[in-house]
């Protein structure tokens, strides 16, 4: 291809300053045609910000982007898809109340619409036409809240590729965290596309899972503090090179923090026992965690997994078993119950379901423990600051003050408050953590799993829904597989021992 | 961006307010109690403890409140008003409530605050009975001249206050007797019929359909099939006959409503059923359009009840009271039935257009329509 | 579009969509269920009263609910996308007051026909539109929003009733209410054609489907790229439109332009509308789902009438039935971390 | 603390550089829309002032006062429940019915027959909110449904009438002056202001339902007692129900069942107008007592200032809209519905 050298994207010296906070502070990169660019980078390095610039929903301050050599304003998404940029955002991002085709097109209908009028039929074969490109079986014409996640994933995907669609031209594809809640497999079907894309595409691939990034990337971009830190070949460069740019240290090697780790814990004493559970999503499910001890669950979506979690806090649907902590029988009929019980639980939805975005950083940590600081019914504020600040220093939350809002936090600085939540009594017994790292960067992810580990030392009985199956091995002093609702081996993961991703792989599917 | 929008929706706010500013003052010059008012204040509040406090004629403010402009019975009403006050040079204040007690009051209370209360003359028509106490007792504490008229609980007496300068209304128990007859004649002196009453709390409304139940009591040929409260409303009255009609069908030889917006709505009803003008329907209060369609034949009676001289009276009585031409002390009735009339398809044409007498405003005529004292 | 709110948004979708099986139960119960109310209603009273039954009473009941028929239509696309509209009586009022002045009438000379209600449904519409822009422009909230044009609406009309009512005379005008084909008044085939119309949008055109997607995920159709302001504003102007047409419908009813003539529409129409399964939330039901609960709550009108309940405790019985249908509904969610407001 | 604080402190690692809150650019925002309120009630007064310079005059004042009263008082309860993110459309009849039950009851009951009413507002608050939570039914939906029901008993134990006050004497300190100038019913509405406020500000409740209003979810995994919370919102809701039917009654010596169905629109509006988000969380009911002047300054005093009639709504329709543009605080509300 001779026109390679040529970029189809440039972006020149992007500047973008919100009050108090440079995002962008002069990136400069370029794409080119059929090329595959990695962005990697940590949170508040500036990526999402790029990325918003560049569908224009981000007016930048001063720099140029140039798309084939000409130099555009982006005015919004629409706008963009016309000058061929399409971006999938990071959460799942379907309508649930209409049609899995309308979904794939939205806003783009093309011929799908005749004067402000739906002919269903072409719209049907528009969507269709995507949903060959990933050989999915969903039916484009049923409701997408009918569809179950995976199935609404393929659908997520068959968003992505209609962009190819939209533009004469070929276009350039920014990919935000594909793959933060896909399945190993759906991760493969993607990347197969991503390469398929590439005979007539650009993508930009944004990923924290740098060994996905490197996979895929014929270049690495690695943004800090909103400048490029450098870029990277992954075919001479190492992941531990990333890091360093990333990080702007060399990487300690132990992310996992195994030296804190709190020993065999074979003998100890099992604190949550799960025996006979049966509810809505899992079967007959027994299961015990010692003192102290790490069990991560492993599955795929719909292995139940999640629903199990879910109950264990009094959020779910049980119908028969019991759970006791420490010997006493839990009542699971509502998380109240179990905060009572001493069970912590750290929700995957952060956003909507672990913070009120809209309270102030110590308001979000007393949340659940208001009986700490109060004399009968009164609160004692002086108690309340002093106890909050002991964690924000203790947890290391970066925040101006207690009184902040935490909805202007980083996301690993947002997780940090939330796991704080449960830890402010010195009580909890157990810890249910549902994708504790998940969105979050190297740093933040590090210091996750250091607490996680300090807290086993502590005596704390916790249940990981791991985001990968690297870290759930490498976290988990045991492995529990669990497979259509219910579990299907309990792999023993010792430091030292650790099994190979295979033999864990091979009972989920 | 979001700043923008906020300074944008700020300024706009500031216009809109700068506009209401503007329209108030536009809207007070001519009919504002202040601007009159104002330098008198100062003593008479003082003489407001006396029984009659002359005022200077020009400093009397006329106030005339109803429910709503937007039934023409009521609307006459505030015509009536706007009439007696240019025969004096003043101008009346217009009050609506839209039919809500808590308002009406509010507003009067406003009024008798923010004016010069011992010459404020407020002619009222209260929109309950019970709404009836609290206006007197917020006039007589103020000061302030009021004429009641329709709606009073039987036991408040008119005698016991000497700023309620009276409290005129209808013989309800006589009209509803009147409508009854002439439905009956209409009749034939036999046959069904079906009531729509008014709002039920209204004195008014019970009173028509005692003299109903009356009228019935004499003429054995008739019987009553159904009895439903329409709220004294063109559209319930529409809906309440639609399924009466559908409920009792041909058997229905008559209509007798409470007032005449409901038998317009019954004769909608009618119309729709393809019966107009083969039942006879009767109302009261004599609205133009009534009147128009008993002049059609399509209607066969109401009730004078003269709005435009209702709303001129009560303002005229005050005024004689509060600029000390009349005394309270001196008069003889102050709670009484005014005269009414049966209108038929004879007399018809000669109630279409209403027009005032002014004569009959000057002091000493203001009294002379009783038909018979409340008992 | 604030950059800032979608990172924020975008996190909700994800839990907004719950699993498979849940949701079918609660779909089903949600379309079938006010269906199967209706039907259990039209047993009980056929049972409870012969004149019910009565073919007249047919037709007394579908002209009754004719002129709902046509406000809850319009009031449905703005509750699809989860705002609401509290103006149609005061858009009704200037609207009733509009026609009987436009057509041939005892006030003024003018005699436009069918401009005359033309003119009404646009005016309807300009309502509307004032409706959308102020809440989403303004971003105040609709609640606030369409009360305050619902005040303005009345105060418009009454400065044209100017305390003389105007009669109608115009024959095709009052003919809608008097004419009939087959027992049924011409309103009744102007509903239905009103019916089919909004049907017809709400299903099948773009309008409709956005204000449908608009309701489930209005963060979503953002990143996507729908500019979802100018749709939100379309669907108050719809339902302006049709408050304008129910307007008509009424004033030929009434033989007068009336400032009461929306009195009470505008909690009917909500009423029949969730009744029939179309969500505050937004984003469920549709026209027919609204449709089935303006029949609910007029043939429980009607019947209760007919059995000779006392006027005051068939409003009870309306609230009741609205709540226990929604509640019936609900039912097979309760136990799930569903958000309920 | 004992048992952390003896463990290993966490050493310190470099956490990551996070963007620095953007704070000075929020607080300038929220404490101007904080103010808007305030603002709206002095713009509207003047502008009534200058139609009328006698609006400003003492009595003219504490008529208002007084005329806001009931409607405060209805407004109280009602803010807290939208502050929790549900509506109640049943406060008006519920006034109304407490009215007529008021009436009815002084004969037999004296002076006991006030506390007896209060409590069965209250009682019919707690199980409309009983009915929102178990049966998962929208709140819009439960009181629409309460507000039918109420008013249909109203008029029926009324038999449609007035009920009047035998023994006056029972409530006549709810219509009273102290000093000539101020009503004992706004002393009365203050009182119950300060103590709800105050409750919720020394209590975790204020933090609670603020959770509550803005992130439901989040606050039912914090563990909180999420349907209790409500469930006393609607029952507070009640109670300043029946307290503003006591008000009523005192005003016009009778009870009557529909006395305050035409109050619920203006008291939404005075939360609204204060701005108190109807999507929950984000208000105060110091912000509902300054909606509550706006809505009766512009339900009374256009007509006393001689707005006519007609105008008068339109007036009312655009101020309205005009005060809740102006004192929403959009940072604060995501999405506007």
């Amino acid at each position: 291809m001779t026109d390679d050298s040529f970029p189809v994207l440039e972006v020149t010296d992007l500047r973008k300053a919100y009050p108090g906070v440079i995002a962008l502070d002069g990136v400069s990169l370029s794409v080119r045609p059929h090329e595959v660019i990695g962005l990697a980078g940590e949170n508040g390095a500036g990526k999402s910000t790029l990325l918003k610039a560049l569908v224009g929903l981000v007016r930048p301050d001063a720099g140029t982007i140039a798309v084939r050599g000409r130099q555009v304003r982006i005015k919004g998404v629409a706008d963009a898809a016309g000058h061929g940029i399409g971006m999938v955002f990071q959460e799942q991002s379907l309508v649930p109340n209409i049609t899995a085709a309308e979904n794939i097109v939205l806003g783009f209908e093309g011929a799908g619409v005749r004067r402000g009028i739906y002919r269903w039929k072409t719209l049907r074969q528009l969507a269709q036409v995507q949903l060959d490109k990933i050989g999915s079986r969903v039916d484009p014409m049923a409701r997408t809240e009918t569809l179950t996640f995976a199935e609404r994933q393929m659908v997520e995907i068959a968003k992505v590729l209609a962009i190819e669609e939209r533009t004469s031209t070929e276009p350039v594809i920014l990919l935000d965290e594909p793959t933060s809640v896909l399945e190993p497999e759906e991760v493969e079907t993607l990347f197969a596309q991503i390469q398929r894309l590439r005979e007539h595409a650009s993508v930009i691939f944004v990923s924290h899972r740098l060994e996905e990034v490197m996979r895929i990337s014929d270049r690495v971009y690695v943004l800090r503090g909103g400048r490029v830190a450098g870029e990277v070949d992954p075919a001479t460069a190492d992941i531990a090179h990333l890091h360093e740019l990333m990080i702007g240290t060399a990487d300690s090697g132990n992310h996992y923090h195994d030296d804190l780790h709190s020993g065999a814990v074979a003998e100890r004493t099992p604190r949550l026992v799960i025996s006979g559970l049966t509810g809505e999503g899992f079967k007959d499910v027994s299961v015990s965690v010692g003192a102290g001890e790490i069990v991560g669950v492993a599955g795929v979506t719909g292995s139940g997994r999640e629903a199990l979690c879910r109950a264990l806090f009094g959020a779910g649907i049980v119908t028969s078993g019991t759970v006791t902590v420490d010997g006493h029988r839990i009542d699971l009929s509502s998380p109240r119950a179990a905060v009572a019980a001493g069970i912590g639980y750290v929700p995957s939805e952060r956003k909507v379901e672990g913070m009120v975005a809209a309270l102030s950083v110590g308001r979000n940590v007393m949340l659940a423990r208001t009986d700490l600081i109060t004399h009968g019914p009164l609160i004692d504020r002086r108690r309340e600051a002093s106890l909050v600040d002991f964690w924000i220093e203790r947890l290391h939350i970066r925040t101006p003050s207690r009184s902040t809002s935490i909805g202007q936090l980083s996301g690993g600085n947002q997780q940090k408050v939330v796991v704080a939540r449960w830890l402010v009594g010195d009580d909890v017994k157990v810890l249910l953590l549902d994708h504790p790292t998940r969105g979050l960067d190297v740093g933040a992810k590090s210091e996750v799993y250091r607490l996680m580990r300090t807290l086993a030392a502590t005596g704390v009985a916790t249940v990981l829904l791991a985001d990968s199956l690297d870290e759930s091995i490498a976290m988990s002093d045991r492995v529990v597989v669990m497979y259509d609702g219910r579990v299907v081996a309990d792999i023993p993961a010792p430091p030292g021992a650790k099994p190979a991703p295979v033999d864990i792989v091979r009972e989920m599917v | 961006m979001i700043i923008k929008t906020h300074r944008g929706t700020r300024l706009s706010l500031v216009a809109v307010l700068a506009a209401a500013a503007l329209g108030l003052t536009a809207c007070s010059s001519d009919s504002s109690p202040a601007d009159e008012a104002s330098p008198a204040a100062g003593g008479e509040t003082t003489a407001a403890a006396e029984t009659t406090a002359a005022c200077d004629p020009a400093d009397v403010v006329l106030i005339g409140q109803v429910r709503n402009e937007t039934n023409p019975y009521e609307a006459s009403w505030l015509d009536g008003g706007d009439a007696f006050a240019a025969q004096v040079g003043l101008s009346q204040q217009r009050l609506t409530y839209d039919g809500e007690s808590t308002k009406q009051q509010e507003q009067i209370r406003q009024v008798l605050a923010s004016g010069d209360a011992a010459c404020t003359v407020l002619n009222v028509l209260p929109n309950n009975d019970s709404d009836t106490t609290p206006i007197v007792e917020a006039a007589q504490e103020a000061g302030a001249w009021v004429i009641t008229q329709w709606n009073k609980p039987a036991d408040l007496k008119v005698a016991d206050y000497d700023h309620w300068v009276a409290h005129i209304t209808y013989d309800g128990v006589e009209a509803g007797r009147m409508t009854g007859e002439a439905l009956f004649e209409a009749m034939g002196g036999s046959g069904n019929i079906i009531a729509l009453q008014g709002v039920l709390d209204a004195a008014a409304a019970k009173d028509r359909f005692t003299g109903l139940e009356g009228a019935l009591a004499d003429n054995p040929g008739i019987t009553l099939l159904d009895q439903q409260t329409a709220n004294f409303t063109r559209a319930d009255a529409l809906t309440v006959t639609r399924t009466l009609l559908t409920e009792y069908g041909d058997q229905i030889g008559g209509i007798w409503t409470a007032n005449d917006d409901m038998a317009l709505g019954a004769l909608q009803a009618l119309e729709a059923a393809g019966l107009l003008g083969q039942i006879p329907v009767t109302g009261m209060d004599a609205v133009p359009e009534a009147l128009q369609a008993i002049a059609d034949g399509n209607m066969t009676a109401t009730i004078s009840a003269d709005g435009m001289w209702q709303g001129a009276i009560g303002l005229a009585m005050g005024y004689c009271v509060a600029t000390g031409e009349l005394n309270v002390a001196d008069i003889a009735t102050r709670a009484f039935f005014a005269e009414q009339t049966l209108v038929t398809a004879d007399n018809a044409d000669a109630f279409i257009t209403p027009t005032l007498n002014s004569s009959d405003f000057e002091c000493a005529n203001v009294f002379n329509r009783i038909a018979a004292p409340l008992p | 579009m604030q950059p800032g709110a979608l990172g924020v948004e975008a996190g909700a979708t994800a839990v907004r969509t719950p699993g498979r099986p849940a949701l079918a139960r609660g779909d089903l119960v949600q379309t079938l269920g006010p269906s199967a109310v209706l039907v259990v209603l039209v047993v009980v009273f056929g049972l409870a009263s012969p004149q019910f039954r009565s073919m007249n009473n047919l037709h007394s009941m579908v002209d009754a609910a004719a002129v709902l028929a046509v406000v809850t239509v319009g009031i449905t696309f703005v509750l699809l996308l989860g705002c609401i509209d509290l103006s149609a009586t005061g858009v009704m009022a200037a609207c009733s007051l509009t026609t009987s002045l436009l057509v041939a009438n005892t006030r003024n000379a003018l005699d436009l026909g069918v401009w005359g209600v033309v003119v009404t449904v646009l005016l309807g519409g300009v309502f509307g539109l004032l409706n959308g822009v102020i809440s989403v422009r303004l971003k105040v909230p609709s609640f606030m929003a369409t009360l305050g044009v619902s005040a303005i609406g009345i105060g418009v009309a009454t400065v044209m009733f100017a305390g003389v009512q105007p009669g109608l005379v115009d024959p095709w005008v009052s003919g809608w209410a008097t004419q009939r084909w087959f027992g049924f008044t011409q309103l009744a085939y102007l509903a239905l054609g009103c019916i089919i119309i909004g049907w017809f949008v709400q299903r099948h055109t773009r309008l409709g489907r956005t204000a449908m997607a608009i309701g489930g995920a209005e963060d979503v159709l953002i990143l996507s790229g729908v500019r979802v302001g100018p749709y939100k504003v379309a669907a108050f102007t719809v339902a302006g439109c049709c408050y304008g047409l129910a307007a008509a419908m009424a004033t030929s009813q009434l033989g007068a332009g009336l400032v009461q003539a929306g009195g009470g529409y505008t909690f009917a129409s909500i009423t029949a509308a969730i009744v029939g399964g179309t969500l505050l939330s937004g984003g469920r039901g549709g026209v027919l789902h609204s449709m089935v609960g303006v029949l609910i709550v007029s043939v429980l009108a009607n019947g209760l009438v007919l059995i000779g309940v006392s006027p005051y405790v068939q409003r009870g019985f309306q609230g009741l039935i609205v709540v226990i249908a929604v509640g019936g509904a609900a039912w097979p969610l309760r136990r799930r971390l569903v958000v309920v407001k | 603390m004992s048992q952390l604080s003896t463990t290993p402190a966490i050493p310190d690692l470099a956490p990551p550089a996070d963007p620095a809150p953007r704070r000075r650019f929020r607080v300038q925002r929220s404490t101007l829309s904080g103010l808007a309120p305030l603002v709206a009630v002095l713009a509207l007064g003047g502008a009534l002032t200058v139609a009328n310079p006698r609006f400003i005059d003492p009595r003219s004042l504490s008529a208002l006062a007084d005329s806001a009263a009931p409607l405060a008082m209805l407004a109280i309860g009602a803010t807290v429940v939208v502050l929790c993110g549900g509506i109640d459309l049943s406060i008006g009849a519920l006034a109304s019915l407490s009215s007529v039950l008021l009436a009815m009851w002084i004969p037999t009951l004296g002076s006991a027959a006030i506390p007896a009413v209060v409590a069965t507002a209250a009682a019919a608050g707690l199980l409309q909110g009983v009915l929102h939570v178990v049966f998962r039914i929208p709140s819009f939906v439960v009181t629409l449904g309460g507000m039918t029901i109420f008013s249909a008993i109203a008029l029926v134990i009324s038999d449609a009438g007035t009920v009047p006050v035998t023994d006056t004497s029972v409530t006549k300190w709810a219509f009273d002056r102290i000093g000539d100038y101020i009503p004992t019913s706004v002393i009365l509405v203050l009182v119950v202001v300060t103590l709800v406020t105050v409750v919720l500000r020394v209590t975790p409740v204020g933090t609670w339902i603020a959770a509550i209003g803005y992130t439901e979810p989040a606050a039912r995994l914090a563990g909180l007692p999420v349907y209790p919370v409500k469930v006393a919102a609607f029952t507070l809701s009640g109670t300043t129900a029946g307290l503003a039917a006591v008000l009523l009654v005192a005003r016009t010596y009778a009870g009557n069942p529909t006395m305050a169905d035409s109050l619920l629109l203006p008291a939404v509006a005075a939360i609204v107008v204060g701005g108190t988000a109807i999507t929950g969380g984000h208000g105060g009911l110091w912000r509902t007592m300054a909606g509550a002047i706006i809505v009766t300054m512009l339900r009374v005093g256009l007509s006393v200032v001689g707005v006519p009639s007609a105008y008068e709504s339109i007036l009312y329709g655009v101020l309205v809209i005009g005060a809740v543009a102006m004192t929403i605080d959009r940072s604060k509300v995501g999405v506007i519905k």
